[in-house]
């Protein structure tokens, strides 16, 4: 059986495709509504992308995701309500979430605090920056000309223009064509990251600690590297958020944000990279459907599923639904079984 | 919750045909938003209004009663005839306390279901997501609760009260009755905070003085420190803009410290989320609050209304006050100024307002101003007695002057603004 | 090469090791015995800076590596194998061993040793099989193979013959007197037949301290070793 | 001097209640090592079942002592056997589990409920002191959480029953061996941890708004302070709650609240740096 995350180049090209393929075809065939709703949909897909990085890939657990998702929304609502243009904002949104995750994070693994400690911290942190967001609305809060706002948020924030042309505002559609395009260059990242040389001591120090210290490596700076990168991802679907939002509120720090992400992920599949995108995509639809004329509450359905999925599949739907089809594939098919003892 | 049996429709997957001819025209022109509201998208069968409104998550409580007043607006125009000869179609989307909900949501009704009038958005967190979405899509909207003013903007029009109206003339009232000296309490955020910025501006204008001004995040419960800080500096009485089920907590232990009846509490908020229904009497007796309805307002228009709305929904349907209101005040004063138009059409009804729509009902006249697209209205102020309010003072057509004088969108229609306090 | 000076280990009001002074030299096989609780256990998780000693010295070399963490030790060359397999149970037996290889080596070294040690120690057929997947002794002998990946001087192997069948334990055993040349092995056991096999020099243990060391034919002779073992044996009837 | 009485008495106050909401987690969590994110949930439930049963005419007192922990225990045992038995060993999915059961019980009691607040009115009288006036039911609180404290402590000290429970998280296999059931110790802890949860939402029922989303308010905190703790409950968690409630308590007095709320997380981040183990794993190895 292969070896989950290894870069299987058939699955990863499909999949990149059909990416590329939605970001080119879909402007041509959908209305604008859809486009906008797919448009976050992505976003989120990369938000749960990066906690694929954070926590899949690199056994991280991060009960705070939202907490860069956030900061990286405000960083860039700030950023480009003081520029007034839209590139140096993206990267500082990304540059800024993987500075304060390096800091965060050192001051974690090199610890050494447990799994569990690690969780507390990150929970913690984004119910610091939720309460301390909340708590700006006094209008001494404000950086350069941008006032944070507290609870109400921050609105009307500039969107994303062509690289320093201040005045090339993206349209929506263009908007859209980004955000998959960018969703594409998430998804190819972790790709790689998992089949790097890298990748892999990566996955031995998430499978094993202890053998990836016997064998000299240094645990704790290679949780650090993938925490930092997680967060930096996160920081940027912050900054798509805010993109097709045009807002930003405490909201995004809430810990239903990060429940939310790992949600997606669950119920997705935590081992592959293609789960948390279908998961991302797939509950999204789900919740808006369930908010147009109907009276079964979000959370009702949100958290049976978060319970079922971790005790019956725990695995999630994508990697169970293909070791399905692999095991009906060896039984019906030609390819040969390999049982090893 | 509710069955209604009018016109009122949820929007499930209908509108297929729409939305499939939608994509057609997209195919054509897709850069270009402003496109879609190309006269031929439009049906032409009903005047369209969509609800966005918390129908659950926490704001719920608002959303459901507010939902209902809409309901019933709808009903009474629909049988009145309808507007201009169109039934009234209310679409209603449920935004689950969820900003993100709310853009897609106003997406959707701006550009899939293409409404003629979006109406909601409760808190302003929401209604600033909202705004923008249904500028550039140019669909109308309305807002009709009890927010911290300053909106300006040609596209939007605000029914609600704004703190400058239940400030100006109730704080030098109750300086006159309690005495000069007050300690504000508030949420901590704009509102409550713009709230206490006028009541020390028309307070020190009255000679009283705002001994502190304390914020409170809405999940704050425990009020140990604050009682103590007030029982230090001794005010003639407390100014609350406390809001939300948590803050419930400091009436509580404000009265479990046995000072309701030493100092007296003032209160912008308090029965705006039926806090004096939540609250046993013995802990909000003699609270008193400026506000633009109370179910128990002695009028004959507001008993017929009164009892028009419990034999719809049942005697025991939520209390409606000054929030959820709005959404039958809101309703009506935009189908006068569609019925005064002759059309849905949106430049024609936001001229028909500017004329200065007016429409009186169960909380008194409504009057919009062209300047600022505020409405003036009548401020109550009441008592809360035996856990239900009792009106003492009323004060006629109070003008919504934190927008006014900087707002004026006949002059400069282009200007498009919130208005932080002064 | 690996010297300890007067190492004491501490638990609560407990002492697990009472003042060690243990030195080996390069290329020799030693081996490690004792009854349990003797504190072997305890001496090993020290070298291998598991735990930190309450007092004394661990010199590699002559240079100073008390107190340093697992990794900083590996990286001294030191190859460590525990008592349970550590092993990344969803990875492949080539992987396993390519990572092994890889540190401060790159790529091309450690697919060229990778291919090495598959051979070497017969792992060939299984290297793409994922290492869970494994019976026990395979897994003991992936292990091994990645531990000597890293091209350590000094290997540290924690009762490697454990829950081998013979045919396993012969194996190591000729694997290890083949490796002498290259490496030198510090090994705990409890399996006779295997010391016999491999050791050069036995250190005994017993209440935390060390009772007779030597050369192996000799120490595995004396009578009071054997006494050892018996009293243990009274101790707990 | 009345000031600094007071001030010290809502102290005492604020540990108690920390203490109070905490508990019944650190029972979970310090004996079967299952984290509980719907600890607040539980909380809710009581306090609902004390509110309601209270609204049906019971005296309130029985409402919140009696009613509030049984309703509590009871949900605790129906999500012991049909959630959290599948999950044993694997900490980091009960706490995914135990995420998903919280906003499905706040959703499910939502739709049952509503998002009204209810609540009770708070009962005796003022305490006077001076200037100042402290509820009296504030004293209440901070007695029934020793009398809590006491109890637990007897029960897992001195009783065979706590001696069985705290013998099966260490060694399921051998307790089975001995002819006990560890199911049914399993399923006991959980039920008491949530009975505990319940006693806790039934006691603040007064001080604070019920509604179905109280748990929130609650939960990062207890989960905080029982992490901190480490694995001995009472000690553990004692200290930690101590610790919280002083700086939160103090510092909230002399800025704002944010700040209070804001110096207690970074307390526990620093704390959790300093101690990896909690104070458990310091000062009370081995300790309950």
């Amino acid at each position: 059986m292969p070896q989950t995350f290894a870069p299987r180049h058939a699955g990863t090209l499909a999949t990149s495709v059909l990416i590329l393929g939605a970001a080119v075809v879909l402007p041509q065939t959908l209305g604008l509504f859809t486009l906008l709703q797919l448009t976050v949909y992505a976003v989120m897909a990369i938000l749960a992308l990066s906690l694929s990085i954070t926590w899949g890939l690199g056994g991280v657990l991060c009960f705070g995701q939202a907490a860069f998702f956030g900061l990286g929304g405000y960083t860039y609502a700030v950023a480009v309500t003081n520029f007034g243009e839209s590139t140096l904002p993206i990267l500082l949104a990304v540059l800024v979430q993987a500075l304060v995750a390096l800091c965060l994070g050192w001051f974690m693994f090199m610890g050494r605090l447990s799994d569990l400690y690690v969780g507390v911290v990150t929970l913690c942190t984004s119910l610091i920056l939720f309460n301390f967001a909340n708590s700006t609305s006094d209008p001494w809060y404000r950086i350069g000309s941008a006032a944070l706002n507290g609870f109400n948020g921050m609105p009307a924030i500039r969107g994303i223009n062509i690289p320093f042309l201040p005045g090339a505002l993206l349209s929506p559609v263009q908007s859209f064509v980004l955000t998959m395009l960018a969703l594409l260059a998430v998804y190819l990242l972790c790709k790689t990251i998992a089949g790097s040389s890298w990748g892999r001591v990566v996955a031995a120090t998430r499978q094993n600690p202890l053998r990836a210290e016997l064998m000299g490596y240094d645990t704790a700076r290679v949780k650090l590297g993938i925490f930092v990168i997680g967060s930096a991802v996160a920081g940027f679907a912050g900054c798509l958020f805010v993109n097709w939002n045009g807002f930003v509120s405490p909201d995004v720090f809430g810990l239903s944000m990060s429940a939310q992400i790992m949600i997606w992920m669950i119920v997705g599949g935590r081992e592959t990279f293609v789960g948390p995108i279908v998961g991302a995509f797939a509950l999204q639809a789900l919740v808006s459907r369930l908010g147009v004329g109907s009276e079964i509450n979000a959370n009702v359905v949100l958290g049976g599923l978060l319970m079922i999925f971790v005790v019956l599949v725990p695995r999630g739907i994508l990697p169970t639904v293909r070791d399905g089809l692999l095991s009906l594939g060896r039984k019906w098919g030609p390819g040969k079984t390999r049982e090893v003892n | 919750m509710t069955d209604t049996n009018t016109t009122t429709k949820a929007r499930g997957s209908t509108g297929l045909s729409r939305r499939r001819f939608t994509s057609l025209l997209l195919a054509s022109g897709v850069s270009a938003p402003a496109i879609l509201r190309a006269s031929g998208a439009r049906a032409t069968d009903s005047v369209k209004m969509a609800a966005l409104l918390d129908l659950s998550g926490g704001l719920d409580i608002y959303g459901r009663p507010m939902l209902m007043a809409m309901e019933m607006a709808v009903e009474e125009i629909n049988a009145t005839g309808g507007l201009n000869g169109k039934p009234l179609e209310l679409i209603t989307y449920d935004t689950q306390s969820n900003m993100q909900l709310y853009a897609q949501y106003a997406q959707q009704a701006a550009l899939q279901d293409q409404v003629d009038l979006v109406h909601g958005g409760i808190t302003s967190s929401s209604r600033e997501v909202i705004r923008p979405i249904l500028n550039r899509y140019n669909t109308l909207y309305l807002y009709s609760t009890q927010y911290e003013g300053g909106v300006c903007d040609r596209n939007t029009f605000c029914t609600g009260t704004t703190p400058a109206m239940t400030s100006k003339s109730p704080i030098p009232y109750t300086i006159d009755m309690w005495g000069p000296k007050f300690y504000s309490i508030g949420a901590d955020y704009n509102a409550p905070r713009i709230m206490s910025d006028w009541s020390r501006t028309f307070g020190e204008q009255a000679g009283g003085e705002q001994v502190a001004n304390d914020f409170f995040p809405l999940n704050v419960t425990e009020f140990g420190a604050l009682i103590t800080k007030i029982q230090q500096a001794r005010p003639d009485f407390v100014c609350s803009a406390l809001i939300g089920a948590a803050h419930l907590g400091f009436y509580r232990q404000w009265a479990a410290a046995g000072m309701l009846s030493e100092i007296p509490i003032f209160s912008f908020t308090f029965g705006s989320g039926n806090e004096h229904m939540m609250l046993p009497p013995e802990e909000s007796e003699g609270i008193i609050t400026p506000c633009s309805y109370f179910q128990e307002i002695d009028s004959a228009l507001n008993r017929d209304w009164v009892s028009r709305y419990h034999a719809r929904y049942g005697d025991d349907a939520p209390y409606q006050n000054n929030v959820s209101i709005g959404g039958y005040e809101g309703t009506w004063l935009w189908a006068t100024a569609v019925r005064n138009a002759g059309t849905a059409e949106r430049e024609a009804v936001i001229e028909a307002m500017e004329a200065g729509t007016s429409w009186t009902g169960p909380g008194g006249t409504l009057t919009m101003n062209a300047a600022n697209h505020h409405s003036s209205r009548d401020i109550f102020f009441g008592r809360c007695t035996g856990g239900a309010w009792e009106p003492f003072h009323t004060w006629e057509n109070q003008q919504p002057s934190d927008t006014d004088g900087r707002c004026d969108l006949i002059a400069n229609p282009g200007q498009n603004v919130q208005f932080g306090a002064e | 090469m690996l010297n300890t000076e007067n190492l004491v280990v501490r638990f609560g009001g407990v002492f697990a090791l009472g003042g060690v002074d243990f030195a080996m030299t390069k290329g020799e096989v030693h081996c490690l015995v004792g009854p349990n609780g003797a504190g072997k256990s305890t001496f090993f998780k020290v070298v291998t800076g598991q735990i930190a000693p309450t007092s004394g010295r661990v010199s590699l070399g002559g240079s100073d590596i008390t107190g340093e963490g697992s990794a900083q030790i590996v990286r001294r060359g030191i190859g460590i194998k525990m008592q349970t397999p550590q092993l990344f149970d969803d990875m492949t037996v080539e992987d396993t061993i390519w990572l092994g290889a890889y540190r401060g080596r790159g790529k091309a070294h450690a697919r060229r040793r990778t291919a090495e040690l598959l051979d070497e120690l017969r792992l060939g057929e299984v290297a793409r099989a994922e290492v869970g997947k494994l019976a026990h002794g395979l897994r003991q002998r992936v292990e091994i193979a990645s531990v000597l990946a890293g091209d350590p001087e000094l290997i540290l192997l924690d009762e490697p013959a454990a829950g081998m069948s013979d045919a396993d334990v012969d194996f190591l055993a000729a694997l290890i007197l083949r490796l002498r040349g290259q490496h030198s092995f510090l090994v705990v056991e409890h399996d006779m037949r295997f010391i016999r096999m491999i050791a050069d020099r036995v250190t005994v243990f017993h209440n935390g301290k060390i009772f007779l060391e030597g050369r192996s034919d000799a120490v595995l002779s004396d009578q009071g070793v054997k006494d050892i073992y018996l009293g243990k044996g009274k101790a707990h009837a | 001097m009345d000031l600094v009485l007071i001030l010290t008495l809502q102290g005492v106050v604020a540990i108690a209640t920390i203490l109070l909401f905490s508990i019944g987690l650190a029972i979970i969590f310090g004996m079967m090592r299952v984290i509980n994110l719907a600890h607040g949930e539980f909380m809710m439930i009581g306090a609902y079942g004390a509110v309601k049963s209270h609204e049906a005419g019971l005296n309130l007192w029985v409402a919140m002592l009696v009613v509030a922990p049984l309703v509590a225990a009871l949900f605790g045992l129906v999500v012991e056997r049909v959630l959290i038995r599948h999950l044993y060993g694997r900490l980091i999915d009960t706490l995914l589990a135990t995420w998903g059961l919280s906003l499905f019980t706040v959703g499910v009691v939502t739709m049952i409920f509503g998002n009204t607040t209810s609540g009770v009115p708070t009962p005796l009288g003022t305490l006077r002191i001076g200037d100042y006036g402290l509820g009296q039911y504030n004293l209440v609180i901070v007695g029934v959480t020793l009398l809590v404290l006491a109890l637990v402590a007897l029960v897992l000290k001195r009783t065979s029953a706590g001696v069985l429970a705290r013998a099966t998280m260490q060694n399921p296999e051998m307790i089975a061996a001995l002819g006990y059931n560890p199911r049914r110790i399993y399923a006991a802890t959980f039920a008491i941890g949530s009975g505990l949860a319940g006693l806790a939402g039934g006691l603040l029922a007064p001080l604070t708004g019920v509604i179905p989303a109280m748990g929130v308010a609650f939960v990062a905190k207890a989960f905080i302070t029982v992490i901190s703790g480490g694995a001995a409950v009472i000690l553990g968690t004692g200290t930690a709650a101590a610790i919280y409630g002083v700086i939160s308590q103090s510092v909230t007095y002399v800025s704002t609240s944010v700040i209070g709320e804001a110096s207690l997380f970074l307390a526990a981040i620093i704390l959790l740096r300093l101690l990896p183990n909690g104070f458990a794993g310091r000062f009370f190895k081995g300790g309950v």
